[in-house]
This record gives structure tokens, C-alpha cells and sequence, in this order.
């Protein structure tokens, strides 16, 4: 449909977008082992193509809500690396102040409405901003990313019902990366993930989530029907993450063989699989795409620089935000 | 003045507000056509449309997380929580999703959302059915929280909880439906923070909130009868707090008992308690006096249930205990 | 399989049990309207043959979780009127000493872990109690009754989802009665409630709830199979109620017609259509039900005049029962 | 006396009462090969199988809701809840079901099982996995709340709390995990409502909860070396209290401080500061000051979430106060 300018850029952006992926999340891992980084922060290295081939579907209107393994939703709906590194030190400069962290950054400007350190915890928040699209006579969609692992959690079913009986333009997005924390997914949920959408009367796909056309060809398609009111879907989507379930899952061989983790990087590893097809296709020759590369790695590492240098928030703030109207609540 | 129930004052509230701010809607179990069961509904769907008075399945949870995404997004949900025990069900919607994102987002969100809900026991309607849990919530920082003692403060209060930009729990005395009390018929907004004196007195002060409010009155009755003054204070929000006014008639009658609904332990009393003896420690001739709800879960047999809660003669009894310096003895 | 004679002593006992049900319900119903019961209540009447027909197919040691509309369960699982009035009144002698009434009715030794005021309260008890068979080694089966309308609450699928897994013995009993309080269910249940189960691997049925025999057959071989480990199961017995959804809810034209209610009654009485097949088929004579329905009628009154009289507990048991190991939890 | 971890005590208590009782067993998510993500339980399951040590999908409602059906029929389930902060997510099955079903059924229904779970903040783990909420549940009647302050005490208390016939929430300090205390290699149990004297001394006494015992016990050191005598006094389990050794060390010493790492208001300290002002009065040379955490959300920044929990220097500085009688000015 769209004409082949158009696809060469939405292409070229997709590939780009999942480069920066892979580079902040090497950059946040370099960070923790360095012992620079607060906390812990969940890897989203692997599943690059489910939230860019879902994102680039959507505008700045649409929103998403995001989980404990989100920065790479943030970043495929459009947030800055700069803003994103604060936050994930605790910078009075990153997108909540600091005062988040990696499993809670929130991006308004894009629309997303934020990280979620509940699992399933935002599967409300989704399917009310549906709803708030709907009363408002908006075509806005928003997309709803949880795990394999959420879909035991109860609230997913009492918010499919009502997406459902209200045609909600809310899209559940699955990822399905075979594991809930330590666990294969097989042995936490039983019978089939798309079918318990369906039985909500909610149309429900499965896409290989690999694949960064394949998913952004469905999620274009979904949104489309979505913004007419065709709404709810369901789209499970099959990946993988390459790390443990943190940054400190280190040892991790009693849950998942290292061989399986070699194979899903070898020979099913979203960018290398679509850079291929892109110098295949001619979109771009290898040069254009070492440049690309090279270019995202120096932005993020002029991002980590700055975040490392940038300071903390003041002490006062710490009772700032509790209410909208109360400057310091504690004052 | 015109008198009107506490249920009509509620619907006036929503009515105005609704009519005022087209992002206002309710949200909740039969609120619709039937009104909700206390009826206090009746006449709103004909009015504003299914569109705006929405009936939801039996889904706490759920309705509960929509209504926070349509918060992020620019409604004003009021969500109908048809018993206050029924919080038990939506605590992570409210506290760790409702109550946090503003301060998790470093100021960027807003969760501007009325649950409006009750409490009260004597209605012989057992443990599941009777609490009053607003202690729960008051220790929740990020939600603000209401207690309407009378028709004129439910209106006041809820007509500022809508328009307040933060999440707010109002709980109103199930018991109290059908009390009549003045309530103007122009428009007024009881700002939150501000505690109301309701009858002055100067040798003892009794602090009572929502369903204990009328107690104090009572028991200001039959202290009066016999000679003692007892000024009765209603703090209106507990979450904000009017410390400044609860001290004030601390330090001048140097004698206080609060009077509260929920149980007594590590609830609402403890925390006023504490607040004065700390600041007013100097000024008081006795310890401040606690009187909650028994902590024990609400029987159902009406021979138990009514034991359970502070009644006018107990919070006399302990006046006047207090007044004769036998609780030196017992400190 | 059974030989006559037991076969009709077993359609006896249900025709009985059908008509115990009944004959509670129109005199907890009179309670009310004499204002001689505290509080309300929610009749069973026209659902007789839900809650007889699967507890007909159970021992003893074989367990029922039950809902706010449970004196039906209560009663088909072995209880005794006199017990029954008695908690009804809050009175000492009742099941519960008077401390749960109506909605919180237990009677452990016939297997009836207790009704339950929160809809859907009781999914993950009953899921748990079949848990612990299942870790015993015994082969008890529990039966979860709930209605249509707390098939909207996530945990349901929750627990059907580790029953599944885990091949739990537990019938998951959906009492569809066509309306969740004071709404249609197909207004606030989407899809299909049968294929919400299937989705989980679970094997579902839909069985016409006014059959008590149909109901039975089910029930028997479902607890078969679920004894031998073929569980857990999900059973859909399409049935109506002929009272408000308590005894308060009397003008009710707005959400159901007088006609659709009559139609129930006249048309589908499950203990109407049992006793004309009991007298075709030479079970039993007219005149013999008669007389059962004369007995049932004279117990029932006689357990009424008896609980009226009974006394209330005393005071001190008021904080008694908060734990097992502390007498008087407030002295 | 050899020393062993906080974790490898939990772990000791568990694997004694599971070799004892062969009713105990252990639920939640990844308890199993995984043994938590804090690697408590490890090589738990290796003795006693994936029958005792199940891991669940991540439905914290439903899994609580098992573990109340299990304990009603016979066993005694420990229930791992990974974060205090997911207690929000299971308040129903706790609070409305296990804490009131042996009251509701008149004493006839136990529900003897455990939730362990934890508490505390400065883990950079932000507002959802940082919260201590013990006040919550010790305000539900039916409730045991223990709160233990080293391994000795995790050990002891969590033996003590598997063979208590009622529910029991037991929180750890996720910070002390690793903390070495002597204990003992014999059998001890700890039992509930008697507080222990960890230090004694004529000044001030100094009443400190899990996390802030050590913290009290550094501000005693603090004190001593300005030559001010602390006593400082544990109370182990909040529920139930140990009001008489508390209220002893406050009327010898006439000078309190409350230490606990909830937030401050409407939680633990009131309630404890309450009850000695209350019968302590007259022995009291000044307020009973209360330090709890401050009321925000907790801050992911580490410049943030530093300051919001008490430190020994914080409360040596407000013993101080209390000593000069700076508090009377202020009181
Ligand atoms: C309510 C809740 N329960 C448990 C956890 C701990 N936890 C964090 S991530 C996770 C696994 C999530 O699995 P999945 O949804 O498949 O997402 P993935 O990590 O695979 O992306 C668990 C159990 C949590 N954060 N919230
Ligand atoms: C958690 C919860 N939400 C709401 C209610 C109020 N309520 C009591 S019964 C009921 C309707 C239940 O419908 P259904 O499950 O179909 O059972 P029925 O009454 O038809 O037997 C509702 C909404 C409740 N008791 N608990
Ligand atoms: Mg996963
Ligand atoms: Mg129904």
C-alpha cells in the first residue's frame, strides 16, 4: 500500500529502533556489573522485533503500557536514550525524576503510560485508556505489552470481558519468551494462551515474534481495524529474551539449557535476521548499516556518559509528587 | 434551609459535577438502571446516558485498573465500590498503581479518580460486609482520603474529591442514607484539610469521624446534661489531616477521646492519638482516650454486633473518667 | 447400574431434598417479611434441583464450597433446618453460633466449607480443599458453586488454571441463573462461559439446571472421573431464580418482566416437572408426596418456632473465635 | 554458638516443621529448583519433593486462595509471597477470607497457615517492591503479625508460627537476608506476644521493629558513648503485643521512642505510642516519639530513598530531644 519511499524509510527506522534496543540494553548490563547502575533492570535484548514491529504501527497519540522488561517499549515508542539512562541512575534529569527507576519509566510525550513492576499490573491501565479513547470519540489505540508469565494473573480476564462487551480499541500484546521468571511456560499455564481470548469472543493471533515484518504487518492491520471499532485482538507473539530474568540471573543453567539460548541467537536473532533481508532487498548495503550501527552505538555511550555525570535529585524533592497540589507534603 | 438525605445529597453531588465537567463518569456494579442497591443513583443513567453511568460485570479489580487508565488519560472516573470491604479487592489497583504513578512519574502522570465507597456496622450484614477500612487507606501516601459525617459534607466533599487532580477515597456510613441534615441549594465545596468544630466546649474534646461524629454529639448531649462541656470536632479528611485544629481544642480543654468506627488497633485513633499527645503533650491532664470499632471480626448476631461499636453512653462513660482523674490511676 | 430400590430411595431423597430447599426458603422468606430476621437474605427457590442434584452425587467426605445464595448447597449437603433457622437468627444454637448468618452458613461436618460473601470468594477454598485431597491421597472431590455473574471475577481463572495443571478433583459448579444481581448476564459476560473453562484444557458442560435427574447423571459420572484423577472439570447449569435477588428486591419489572417470571415457574419448575415424572413413572403416589410435602412443611415450622425461641449468645462470646488458642482475644 | 544467615534459618525452620508435620508445604512462585529469587528455599524441594514445594503460575489471589481451602481441610501451607508490596494483590483470600472464616463459623472452621513474605526499602527497588506493610494486615482482626529482627528470631518465630492453629504473616527484612546471629543447633521455638529485651538501660527505651532493631541498637551505642542509658525492646510479634513489657520499660524509663520502617502515619508506631500514652501517662516525662518511614511512595534514586527511612543517627538525635526536653516546647 504504502509506496516504496515510504516502506524504505518505515523499514530503515524499524531496523534502527532495534539497534538502539540491543545498544541501551548492553549499556544498562555494562552499567550494573560495573556496579554503576542501582538496582536490578530486566533485558529486553531478543524480543527487539515484538515492540518495534508493534510500535512503529502506532502514532504519538496511541498509547502503550509497558512492563518490568520495558525499555524496549520506551524506546520503541520514541524516548530518548539521555532521559532513559538518568532514570535508570537515579537522575534528577531522566523521565520521572528519578524517582521510578527502570521498572517504572513513563514517557507521556509518546504515549507511554509507563513500566509496571506488578506483573499484569497494567492490563487495567490499558483497557481504561481504551475506554477513555472511546468515550472520547478518539481513534487512538493502545496496546497492552505483558508477558507469557501475566497471563495467569486473573485481572487480564476481568479486563478482556469488558474490552470485549464495550468493543474496546485495545490491543493485548503477549510476549510469550517461554519463561515466567525461572519457569518454562509450559508448566505455569495450561491449555492454549489464544484461546482464552477467544473464549471472551475476542479475535486472537499468533505471530512469530521474530520476525519485525511479520509482527508490524499484523499490528498495522489490527490497529487499522481497531480505530474503527473492531476491537478488542489479541496477538500472542513468540520470542525470546537472551539474558536471565534479571541482569543478576546469572547462573542459570538448572531452568534453561545454554544450547537453547544459542539457538534462538544464531539462527533466529531479530536483527540479524532482518538486517539480511534489508541488504538482500537492496534497502541498504552493509556500509549503510555498520554506519547506522555505528552511530547508535556513539549515541548511547555519549548517553551513558552524560547520565553518569549528571546529578542526583535535591534531598527536597523527596516529598514533592505525592500529591498533585501539595508542593511538600511533609513541609 | 432545605433538608435532604445524605443518598440525595451524594446524587446531587455527582449530578452537578457531571453536568459541570463532561470527563466526570461513574464506573461500577449496577449503577445504572438500578441505581446501585442503596439506590443512591436513581435518576443519573437517565440523565448522562449508559455512556457516562457505565454497569461493569463483578470485576473489582478490573473496573478499578480501567478507571485508572481513563484517569491517565484525562477522565475524572467515580468509581462505585458497592461495599468498602470490597477494597480488600482492588488495593493493588489502588495502592500500588492509583496512589504511586504520580509520584513514579516524577510528577508527569495524574490519577484523577473518585472511589467512593462505605462503611459501618450494625446493619447485621457480618464480617464481609461491615468493616470500615479506611485506616488502610489513610497509611497509603498518594491517595487522599474522606469521611463524611452528615448530607451537607458528602456533597461538599465529594464535589472536591471530583475535582481534585489526585486519587481520593470517600467512604460514606451506610447507615446514614436516609439522614436528613441542611444542605444549601446553591452550589459549596468543602475543601479538604479543614476540620469542622461542630459544638464547643471547653472542658473536654471529642474528636469522632463519619458514623461516629452523631456519637459524640450524643454523648456531648449527655455530658451537657450533667455540667461537662465537651466540644465536638469532625476532621472531615483524615488524609489530609487539620492537625492544627485538633490541637487547638487539645491544648484548651487538655482532654480528648477519639471516637472511630474502624477497629481499634493500628488504626485511625492510634494515629490522632499519637498526634497530640506528641504536640499537645504539655497542655493535656489525661492520656488521650482511643475508642474504635472491637477488634473482632463484625458478628452477625445482632446480640453481638451492636457491643462492637462505641455507642454515646460508652464515650460519655469514658468522659467522664476522664474527668475525674481515674485514668491516672490506670496510667 | 443401581438397582430400583435404591434408585428410588435416591429419587426420593432428591424429591425431599427439593422440597426441604423450598420450604427453608418460603419460611426464611416470611422471617423476613415479619421482620424477624436480621438483615437479608438471598432464596435458592427455582434453583432446587442445581444444588440437589450434584450433592446427590457426593458423600460426606466429598466437600461444597458455596456462595451468598447458598441455603440450597446447605441444605443438599446434609444440614439440619433447626441449625439453619438458628444461624439465621443469630442465634447461639446456629452453625456458626450466630457469628456468620445467612451468607457465612457452614456446617463442616457434612462436608459444606461455608458460604461466601464475596462473589467468587470461595473459588481458590474450593480449588484448595481439592489441593489437599489430591496431596492426602484421598479421592474426596469438592464441589465450587458460583454464579453466572462471578464468572467475571479474575480469580477464577486463576484457580482454574492450577487446577488444570495440576489435575485437581474439583468440579467447578456455574449456577447461570440468567442475571447477576439486577443485570442480564449476557450484558456483562462476553464470549461464551463454557469456553472460558475449555481454554484452560478444562472439560466443560451445559446442563439443564431445572433436571434433577439430568443434573444428577452429570454429576455422578463427573465425580467418577474426577475421583480416578480425570478432573477437574466446569459444569453450566442453566437456571433461574424466582425471588429478587434478596428479599429486599421486590420491584424488580426494570431489569426482568413479571412474564419471564412466570414462565420459570409455570413452565420449568424443576420440583413441579420431578414429582409429575416421580408419579408416571410409579416412584411414588400422589398422595405419598403429599404427605412428604406435609412432613417437610410441619419440620420446618417447628425449626422455625424453635430458633424464634432460642436465645441470642451471650455478650462475652462476642470476642471469642477471633483465633483458636486465645479465649477471650480482648480481655 | 555457630552462626548462621537469616536465609539458611528460614530455610532451617522450614525444612524441621516440614520433616515434623507432614501437612506443611510450601507454595508460590518459584519456591522450587529456583528457591526464590532471594534463594532461601534452596534445596528445599530436593528433599521433599515438588508435591510439598509447589510452584504456582504468578496468580498471588489464587494461590492464596488454595492454600486457605488446604488449611481448612487439614494441612498447613506456608505461602511464599515473593514482595510484602504483592500483599495488595491477595488482601481478599487473607483479610476477608482466612482472617475471619474460624470467627465466622463460630470456631468450628481452622485456617492454619503462614504467609512469609518481606519488608523494606533502600534495595533501589522502587514504590512497588520496597514497602513494608505489616500495619495492614495487624489492623485486620484474625491476623497473627510477627516481625522478626535476626535469624534467631526468623527461625524461632517462623517454627512457632507453622504449628499456630490461625493465619500468620510473617514479614523478613529483605536487607537481613544475609545477616549472621547465633542459633542454637537444637529445636527453639520463639513464641508469640513476648517481647524481647535486647538491651537494657534507664533512659530512654527505644522500641524497634524488624529492620529497626538494628538500628536501634546502633543508636543505643550512639547514646552510650554520650553517656545516655537505652533500653531497647523488640517486640517480635505485633499481633499479638506485648503491651506489659513494653509499658514497663516506658514507666521506668519514661522516655519512648517507636522505630518502624512502615510508613508513619496511620501504621505501626501510632498504635504502639497509643497504648503508652495511654497507660503509661503519668510515668512519662515527655511524648512518646514516633519515627516511622516517611509518607511517600518509596523513591527509586538512591539520593531519594536513603532519607526516607529512619537512621540510628536519626533517632540518637531525637533521643537527644527527648532528654533535654526540647519536645516540651514543642508539645
Ligand atoms: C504480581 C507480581 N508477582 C510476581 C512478580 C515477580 N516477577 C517479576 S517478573 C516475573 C515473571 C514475569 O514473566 P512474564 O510475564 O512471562 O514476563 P517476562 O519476564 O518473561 O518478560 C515475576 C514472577 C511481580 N513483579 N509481580
Ligand atoms: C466481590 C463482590 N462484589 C459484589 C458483590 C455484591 N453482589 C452480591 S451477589 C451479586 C450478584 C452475583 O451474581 P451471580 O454470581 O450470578 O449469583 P446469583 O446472585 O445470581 O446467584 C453481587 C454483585 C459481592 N457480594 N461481592
Ligand atoms: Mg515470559
Ligand atoms: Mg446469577
Amino acid at each position: 500500500m504504502a509506496d516504496s519511499k515510504t516502506n524504505t524509510e518505515a523499514y530503515l527506522r524499524m531496523y534502527r529502533q532495534m539497534v538502539r534496543i540491543r545498544t541501551f540494553e548492553d549499556n544498562a548490563n555494562q552499567l550494573y556489573l560495573s556496579a554503576k547502575m542501582p538496582g536490578l533492570t530486566h533485558m529486553y535484548s531478543g524480543e527487539e522485533a515484538v515492540a518495534v514491529g508493534i510500535c512503529e504501527a502506532l502514532t504519538d497519540n496511541d498509547r502503550i503500557t509497558s512492563t518490568h522488561r520495558g525499555h524496549g517499549h520506551c524506546v520503541a515508542k520514541g524516548a530518548e536514550f539521555q532521559q532513559m539512562f538518568c532514570e535508570l541512575l537515579g537522575k534528577e534529569e531522566g523521565y520521572c525524576r528519578g524517582k521510578g527507576g527502570s521498572m517504572h519509566i513513563a514517557d507521556q510525550s509518546h504515549g507511554n503510560l509507563g513500566a509496571n513492576a506488578i506483573v499484569g499490573g497494567s492490563m487495567g491501565i490499558a483497557t481504561g485508556a481504551a475506554l477513555r479513547a472511546k468515550m472520547q470519540g478518539a481513534d487512538d489505540v493502545t496496546v497492552c505489552f505483558f508477558g507469557d508469565g501475566a497471563t495467569a494473573q486473573g485481572l487480564l480476564y476481568e479486563v478482556m470481558n469488558m474490552a470485549a462487551l464495550w468493543k474496546l480499541p485495545v490491543i493485548y500484546a503477549c510476549e510469550n519468551n517461554g519463561y515466567s521468571e525461572y519457569t518454562k511456560t509450559d508448566e505455569i499455564a495450561a491449555g492454549k494462551i489464544t484461546a482464552r481470548a477467544e473464549a471472551f469472543g475476542i479475535e486472537a493471533f499468533e505471530v512469530d515474534g521474530q520476525d519485525v515484518l511479520a509482527v508490524n504487518d499484523l499490528a498495522t492491520k489490527l490497529v487499522a481495524r481497531a480505530r474503527k471499532g473492531e476491537g478488542p485482538f489479541f496477538v500472542e507473539l513468540k520470542t525470546y529474551r537472551y539474558h536471565g530474568h534479571h541482569v543478576g540471573d546469572i547462573n542459570r543453567e538448572y531452568y534453561r539449557s545454554k544450547e537453547e539460548e544459542q539457538d534462538w541467537k544464531a539462527n533466529r536473532d531479530p536483527i540479524i535476521r532482518f538486517r539480511s533481508w534489508l541488504v538482500e532487498q537492496g534497502v541498504a548495503s552493509e556500509d549503510e548499516i555498520e554506519a547506522m550501527n555505528a552511530e547508535v552505538k556513539a549515541d548511547a555511550a555519549a548517553a551513558v556518559d552524560y547520565a553518569i555525570a549528571a546529578k542526583y535529585p535535591e534531598a527536597h524533592e523527596v516529598d514533592m509528587h505525592v500529591f498533585t497540589d501539595i508542593e511538600h507534603v511533609l513541609a | 434551609m432545605r433538608e435532604i438525605t445524605l443518598s440525595k445529597a451524594v446524587n446531587e453531588a455527582l449530578a452537578e459535577e457531571m453536568r459541570r465537567d463532561e470527563t466526570v463518569f461513574i464506573i461500577g456494579e449496577d449503577v445504572a438502571e438500578a441505581g446501585t442497591p442503596f439506590k443512591v443513583l436513581s435518576g443519573l443513567v437517565e440523565e448522562f446516558g449508559t455512556q457516562r453511568v457505565i454497569d461493569t460485570p463483578i470485576a473489582e479489580p478490573g473496573f478499578m485498573g480501567l478507571a485508572v487508565g481513563a484517569a491517565m488519560t484525562g477522565a475524572r472516573p467515580v468509581v462505585d465500590l458497592m461495599f468498602g470491604d470490597f477494597l480488600f479487592l482492588i488495593m493493588d489497583q489502588l495502592c500500588n498503581q492509583a496512589a504511586k504513578i504520580h509520584y513514579m512519574s516524577g510528577g508527569k502522570l495524574n490519577v484523577p479518580l473518585v472511589v467512593r465507597t462505605n462503611l459501618g456496622a450494625t446493619r447485621r450484614s457480618a464480617a464481609q460486609h461491615s468493616q470500615s477500612l479506611h485506616a488502610l487507606v489513610a497509611h497509603i501516601p498518594g491517595l487522599k482520603v474522606a469521611l463524611p459525617s452528615s448530607a451537607y459534607e458528602a456533597k461538599g466533599l465529594l464535589k472536591t474529591a471530583i475535582r481534585d487532580n489526585n486519587p481520593v477515597v470517600i467512604f460514606e456510613d451506610k447507615l446514614m442514607y436516609n439522614d436528613k441534615a441542611p444542605v444549601p441549594e446553591e452550589e459549596y465545596l468543602i475543601p479538604f484539610g479543614e476540620a469542622a468544630v461542630l459544638r464547643d466546649g471547653t472542658d473536654i474534646t471529642l474528636i469522632g469521624t463519619s458514623s461516629m461524629v452523631q456519637v459524640c454529639q450524643k454523648a456531648a448531649e449527655i455530658l451537657a446534661a450533667e455540667g461537662i462541656s465537651a466540644e465536638v470536632i469532625d476532621p472531615r479528611t483524615i488524609v489530609p489531616l487539620d492537625e492544627a485544629a485538633l490541637l487547638k481544642s487539645a491544648r484548651k480543654t487538655s482532654r480528648v477521646i477519639v471516637v472511630d468506627e474502624g477497629h481499634q488497633s493500628f488504626g485511625i485513633t492510634g494515629e490522632i492519638a499519637g498526634r497530640i499527645n506528641e504536640k499537645a503533650f504539655y497542655h493535656l491532664d489525661a492520656p488521650v482516650l482511643r475508642m474504635g470499632a472491637m477488634d473482632v471480626p463484625v458478628p452477625f448476631s445482632p446480640a453481638l454486633e451492636d457491643i462492637t461499636v462505641p455507642t454515646p453512653e460508652a464515650v460519655a462513660a469514658n468522659a467522664r473518667k476522664l474527668m475525674s482523674g481515674e485514668m491516672i490511676d490506670a496510667a
